[in-house]
């Protein structure tokens, strides 16, 4: 068996419990030791209809959910139609009896069995609506879980009720064995060997931060409902009391940032979450945060915009904005995460920048992420360092100076209301370094320049923590680049890439502002002329982003930067990477032996490259 | 008589509004009931808006924070929500608390967060040069109503009160002394204290000054029950246009935003365990 | 007498009548056909205080309110002393009787001479307050400027009361006349020689805005009051309802815009006017306008950020926020005014621009500009074309798609509320070509190129209307760039540039997005190898825009693209552009002979530079 | 019995609201209340804001405008003040309504300009999956709300009330015949009409459902005067907490928006004239 992982999904109707299946199984193989990566399909527009949940598991860490499944379970036959067009191309679909191979259209290699998990479940002794747990049963028996893992995960969730739960582990011990009658041999095919793995906690993106946000040291949350981020709000609304922190439900997000400025202002660090809507509306309040220097971490889970977009599709498209989203020039930083465990990691990461550098801080995170399962070690709380921010500690010789000139672009200390001797007066006016306002020429040149540098030393401390990637001589040809969930798409397409003959450096930073310099000026000076630059968005922000903060340096090692994009709402894939890296290098090649290129078309298509057209 | 000197709470920088302007009435309240109250400086803060109203924390010693128009009360909701041991007054001006940042008066009075809110209601945009003001009379020409204000004027007491605001009072700048009874009152009170003061702008809008805001004010109705919702909006519709003077409403029973829903977390847990288990619950 | 232009400056405590001494005489310039720009100076924090108000007139177009007094009118001797310092170093200042040239700490060749500006109004017949009047009267006579024109304007501005208007009249003869008696033979070098030119509107920026909005058929207006944008919502509150148009103080920002986006959706010309913490809140309502394909003006009139800053104060750094302020990709064009004349004009073409691509165009003007007040040309409606839109005329054949396809990423007919058979439902939803919802990948893909295209058929039009100027040779060395009110004073610098040898080339685009591609590559093609990028902001936002959107051009000719800023609340001046370049070019020279560039640094400086450190 | 089809006012597009969701049986009352008013669907625009009820546009055969979240009301407000011969609706649920919309709420009723504007009152927020809305009762556990809600609900009869609102009124999505009824009133008001409905949200808030509202809800009292706001206001006092409805009051000398002012401009000049002689002035 050289299956490395399998890809399993569970389909529907609303009210079928696809998800709990799924979450069932997932669970299972997590505390197995397998690498698990779930996600679930939403249509946007209708409520109810159907209903779908992929697991895929394996032993290595997971780059993405995986393409085409390798089994489909389907409760209902319109499901099972549906998700036959989906199948691999030596998959295993299960349907419910009444359908055969050919209403399902499957091809040669393709399998087919049918079931009656109604009748199964009935038969067990419990209701039809178990179902669900015999499907999650007969999926574990499928792929080699063992069965004790999942009783103890059905013990859980019913726990309220010994009768149901006992009937619902009946129903599944009934599905776990329905594997022999049903299938005639060809199940072993399916069986993952057992993992090696130590058992893994099972988290979403939404999950991961909201734990990295309790972990860093967030204690008070204040926000407003939107999709695909809530969830990071409904965990925190749950736990923080429990922590002496403090939860508000704001009555919008101009409120809710508002809310987390004056908290942290009060010395409590302060996080909000969002999407892209959310983030518009905080333009303003960034600003005011940069001005005073207010520690504060805005999670965006992006969605596909722009404006309400397509709330629950995936896009990274908000990179603009979290750079550039304010009037005037300020100093922020801006993170993304590139999977589960980067949202706990990175969110921790958010918060000590922001303690720090006393400066807002955006954590890009994406509907892809925030609503897929992902496994990830169980933390250790004493290896994760969390900044303690120095105060003032209250009466000294001289007046005390919040915005006092600090050295190499550091934060001066900080004052914290209720401290004797530090009253300061601040907030968005040009200030002195008293805080009180000033409209002074020379004043402001200094405090301009206090803001740059604190860029300058956030770049300083974290770009050596963005790891560069280069094949063993040390040489590339050319650089693949990627951020946000893309950046995993993209590590899925470099084995494959190397294979075909690539020689390529990688880079995928999750800082993206200030943009690190020093591993791009490694990747060109390795010997990339190319960098390939992989996102979720229609125009290739961080191409764009790339090409102005390093101009200098693209102009001295004659680098092409090359946007692999894509934005039709769901993630850019490995797949699609390569092909548009590969495309590109055909014409490149084309052009270079044919006439000279027309420079103003490049250079207009650089801002507006539709896919797989550069 | 004070507990504190009032100078105490008056920093080096002299306030910057023009002669005249109502705001000094306001301010020289405030510093009289900080002083009454008898907390020092370092444990007060002052959060504003933007106006010219809203620059008063950079006039007292005590901690402070400008924040953007609108958004002070916010602001001021996470201060104390995240420190309540801290006394947090908010400030504002008309334009600031009633036309962008009306929302937040709204659900800042209905949170009941325990904060001290003032208004310095001079029924213009001081700031910004003289344009009508969400608290400027129906049909007044302002440099933005060229032909007359299209607008009925808002009643900021009216509102409070309606909102569910636990403490509403209403006083002339004019009357500092009043100013000061009333804010020491909502400092005193628990939950959200509201306190309109009427204060003009001699630069932008001088039909509405001193002498018309002092002529046009009421006084309370003889045995007025301040604890009573009911008599207190009744006030308000009695008053007919005038400007009632006073503490006009006072919810006894006033619970705080933090006692509204009885937590069972009261006491501060041992952070690491806390979230050790929450992280094993996702194992 | 060969001055080019005289610099006056009038300086006096608030209340003293300064701005209309100043007004009366820069009026009076104008209609005597005088190139006239005037300038007042405020003190951000202090109510009251003193007030400062500059006239330079001249006979060439004048591109800069200009730097030293070579006049200061001093009303009090508070006023003097101040102005004393900043007196050309041939320059006259008048002051009340009472203070000497030792008092004001005169240099040799500097000339002063006293004069009781009340007595003389009051000896008039007028009272003390007729001062201004006596000094505005003064001012004429110096410079040359007929009394008849001056007493036209006096009689005007007391039109309410005879008696008054007369004894001001009077007040301004004395004031006239005074300048035999106080000045001993030297006024004649003051004078103007007469103008040849036709008598010229006197405007400011805001006011300029505000007539190119109704000329350019703009209906609607919603706002909320903000320095230094104000008067142009004062102006159409004023003047809209005489033509049939509305307008409505909204209740913050927020709404102005969406009351916009309502009266645009309906047929009728929107714009409103704000500032950068307008602008911030502006960006969600942008990104549904973008979508939903409703045109849409928004004047932002920049200030000092970020934050409020200095509220007062000039500045250029909402530049960023134009141009990617919204979550998502989403098409839009930013125009920049360098000239009053340029609000007007410029304000035209942003109408134009919405009106005939259907998307939100963003106006930026600046502080500097907007109360700075400028002759124009009286404007020939007849010649400016003012776009008139074509619409979906009621029923035909087939259904009514909002969004059909459109050739060339024009945009399509709409039917405006009211068009029987035009019905459809928009918004900010991904939508198909009919405005109904849809979350389809390959609808997706087909409704983002539409938006990507619009933009590239902006350019395709707008490119061309922005003038490249070369040297006689057609070759240069280098290029100096600029936007706004930067760019006018780097036009002025360029003359003695010029004169000192550099061979530049220059570009200064009203177009900031679409950033036009053509004229750079010409100036690239031309010889440039340095784009000297002017603008009033810290991090050299136009700067990162080139580099960002032209990546392929710079790399293939090898330029380095340098930033000329300043960001202290006052615009950059021709003078520090000069020295800018011309330090830069030195310490180019340097490192060219000395040791390779650190080009980490550069590429990293790029994002950080401070003024004159590039 | 109607002048036109319900028929007409049905698009082709099937709502995608939850099967029994409160909103189909308002969505039928404005189709009625369409239908009987008369004018065809090319003369009214439909704005919403965001939320499962700001769908509705997209289920109406008129021009339909669906915003962003909050701003439906404004963009109303635009529309019908630059077109004011068109018919215009806006709708919106209670968090689009009340939480980020709710300072446009508050001016838009006092604004008074001439629409109808229909709140779709499920108590919580739908679309995002059931978290606590403005309109939310006290102490419920929602998503957002684990421990129980700590906000007092808001009545947005009372504020529209309070706000100056001209039209008032109040349904149950239950009944989608007084829902007609109530909006063909508000289509035929002259001023800002406001109708809130009661309209469950079957899928995150099953305890507030067509029974529960029906239980809780009352008939106005015999002789109710409409053209009386103190009546108004004391309709709801004494409701205490139960939902009174029908129409609840109608300002008989209502001025919409724009005649407020006495506009001396009421005849269209003539643009070239005007705008010629604006430009001469600055000469
Ligand atoms: C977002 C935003 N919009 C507008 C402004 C401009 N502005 C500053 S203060 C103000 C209103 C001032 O009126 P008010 O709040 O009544 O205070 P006052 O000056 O009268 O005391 C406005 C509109 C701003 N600073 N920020
Ligand atoms: C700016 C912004 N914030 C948040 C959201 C997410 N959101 C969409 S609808 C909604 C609330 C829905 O509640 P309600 O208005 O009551 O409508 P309902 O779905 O209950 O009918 C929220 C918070 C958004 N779309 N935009
Ligand atoms: S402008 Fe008006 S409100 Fe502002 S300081 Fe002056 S008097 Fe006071
Ligand atoms: S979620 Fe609730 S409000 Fe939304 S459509 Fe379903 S039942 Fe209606
Ligand atoms: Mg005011
Ligand atoms: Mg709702």
């Amino acid at each position: 068996m050289d299956r490395k992982s399998i890809v399993i999904r569970f389909d529907g109707q609303a009210g079928d419990g696809v998800l709990s299946t799924g979450q069932l199984l997932a669970r299972a193989a997590a505390r197995s030791g397998y690498e698990v990566l779930t996600q679930s399909f939403f249509l946007s527009e209708v409520r109810g209809g159907s209903s779908t949940f992929q697991v895929r598991l394996g032993y290595d860490p997971l780059l993405s959910p995986g393409e085409r499944p390798d089994v489909v379970i389907a409760l209902d036959e319109e499901s099972a139609v549906k998700q036959s067009r989906e199948l691999a191309s030596d998959g295993l679909i299960m349907h419910p009896l009444g359908c055969d191979a050919e209403t399902l259209g499957l091809k040669a290699g393709q399998e087919s069995h049918g079931l009656d998990w109604k009748a199964i479940a009935v038969a067990a002794g419990a209701t039809a609506r178990s179902q669900n747990v015999v499907a999650a049963g007969f999926a574990a028996a499928l792929v080699g879980i063992e069965l004790g893992i999942l009783e103890a995960g059905v013990a859980q969730r019913f726990a309220k009720d010994a009768a149901v739960a006992q009937a619902n582990v009946r129903a599944l011990n009934a599905g776990y064995e329905s594997v022999t009658t049903a299938l005639n041999g060809s199940r072993l095919s399916r069986r993952m060997a057992p993992s090696k793995g130590k058992p893994l906690l099972l988290l979403s993106g939404n999950e991961a931060v909201a734990l990295g946000a309790l972990v860093g040291g967030i204690r008070f949350y204040a926000g407003y409902p939107i999709t695909p981020a809530s969830e990071i709000m409904e965990i925190l609304a749950k736990h923080l009391p429990r922590l002496g922190g403090k939860f508000i439900q704001a009555e919008d997000e101009i409120a809710a940032l508002a809310m987390c400025i004056g908290a942290s202002y009060g010395g409590q660090p302060a996080l909000t979450a969002t999407s892209g809507p959310g983030l518009s509306l905080m333009c303003e309040l960034i600003g005011l945060a940069g001005v005073a220097e207010i520690p504060l971490v805005i999670a965006d889970v992006q969605r596909a915009g722009p404006s309400t977009g397509m709330p629950t599709k995936d896009g990274q498209a908000d990179l603009n904005l979290a750079v550039y989203g304010t009037h005037g020039d300020v100093p922020r930083a801006v993170l993304a995460a590139q999977t589960v465990a980067d949202c706990f990691r990175q969110t921790i990461r958010a918060v000590n920048i922001a303690q720090k550098y006393h400066v807002p801080v955006i954590l890009l995170s994406s509907q892809a992420i925030s609503h897929s399962q992902e496994t990830v070690e169980l933390p250790n709380l004493d290896s994760i360092s969390v900044y303690e921010e120095p105060l003032y500690p209250g009466p000294q010789a001289g007046e005390y100076q919040r915005y006092r000139a600090a050295d190499d672009g550091m934060a001066s200390l900080r004052a914290i209301p209720g401290t004797p001797g530090g009253m300061y007066r601040t907030g968005g006016l040009e200030h002195d370094v008293t805080g009180q306002p000033s409209a002074d020429a020379s004043n402001r040149v200094v405090m301009v320049e206090r803001r740059a540098a604190r860029l300058r030393a956030i770049e300083r401390e974290h770009a050596k923590q963005e790891t560069l990637g280069l094949p063993p001589n040390g040489r590339c040809q050319a650089g693949i680049i990627g951020w946000g969930r893309a950046a995993s798409a993209a590590r899925e397409a470099v084995p494959s890439l190397h294979a075909s003959g690539w020689e390529l450096g990688t880079f995928f930073p999750n800082l993206l502002w200030p943009l690190p310099v020093e591993p791009f000026q490694k990747l060109l000076e390795a010997g990339a002329r190319v960098l390939y630059v992989c996102e979720t968005n229609s125009s290739g922000q961080l191409a764009q982003l790339i090409r102005s903060q390093l101009s200098t340096l693209l102009v001295a090692h004659s680098v092409e930067v090359v946007s692999v994009t894509k934005d039709d709402g769901t993630p850019l894939s490995s797949r699609e990477i390569q092909q548009q890296i590969e495309r590109h290098a055909v014409n490149r090649t084309k052009h270079k032996s044919g006439s000279t290129l027309e420079l103003g078309d490049i250079a207009h298509r650089a801002s507006s490259e539709i896919p797989l057209q550069q | 008589m004070s507990k504190e000197s009032t100078q105490t709470f008056r920093c080096s920088h002299k306030p910057t509004w023009c002669p005249g302007c109502g705001d000094y009435g306001v301010l020289n309240g405030v510093e009289r009931a900080m002083a009454e109250f008898g907390r020092p400086p370092h444990e007060i803060a002052v959060v504003a808006g933007i106006g010219c109203s809203s620059r008063m924390p950079f006039f007292l010693s005590t901690y402070g924070f400008h924040a953007v128009h609108g958004r002070g009360l916010c602001v001021a909701t996470g201060l104390k929500t995240a420190r309540p041991e801290l006394t947090v007054i908010a400030v504002g001006g008309d334009g600031d608390a009633l036309a962008i940042g009306g929302n937040h008066f709204f659900h800042a009075m209905r949170r009941n967060v325990d904060l001290t809110y003032i208004l310095m209601d001079n029924q213009i945009y001081g700031m910004t040069k003289g344009q009508t003001a969400p608290t400027s009379g129906h049909g007044i020409r302002t440099k933005s109503t060229p032909h007359g204000n299209p607008d009925m004027p808002v009643d900021p007491v009216w509102v409070a009160l309606s909102s569910g605001a636990t403490y509403v009072a209403q006083g002339l700048s004019s009357n500092p002394k009043q100013v000061a009874e009333l804010v020491l009152g909502g400092l005193l009170h628990r939950g959200m204290a509201f306190i309109n003061v009427l204060s003009p702008c001699v630069t932008f809008h001088k039909d509405v000054n001193k002498d018309t805001l002092k002529a046009a004010s009421s006084e309370l109705p003889a045995g007025h029950d301040v604890t009573s919702r009911g008599a207190a909006l009744n006030v308000l519709i009695e008053a007919d246009g005038s400007y009632p003077l006073g503490l006009i409403y006072k919810d006894p029973a006033s619970k705080p935003f933090d006692e509204r829903v009885a937590s069972t977390f009261s006491a501060r847990a041992e952070s690491r365990t806390v979230i050790e288990s929450l992280v094993a619950s996702y194992a």
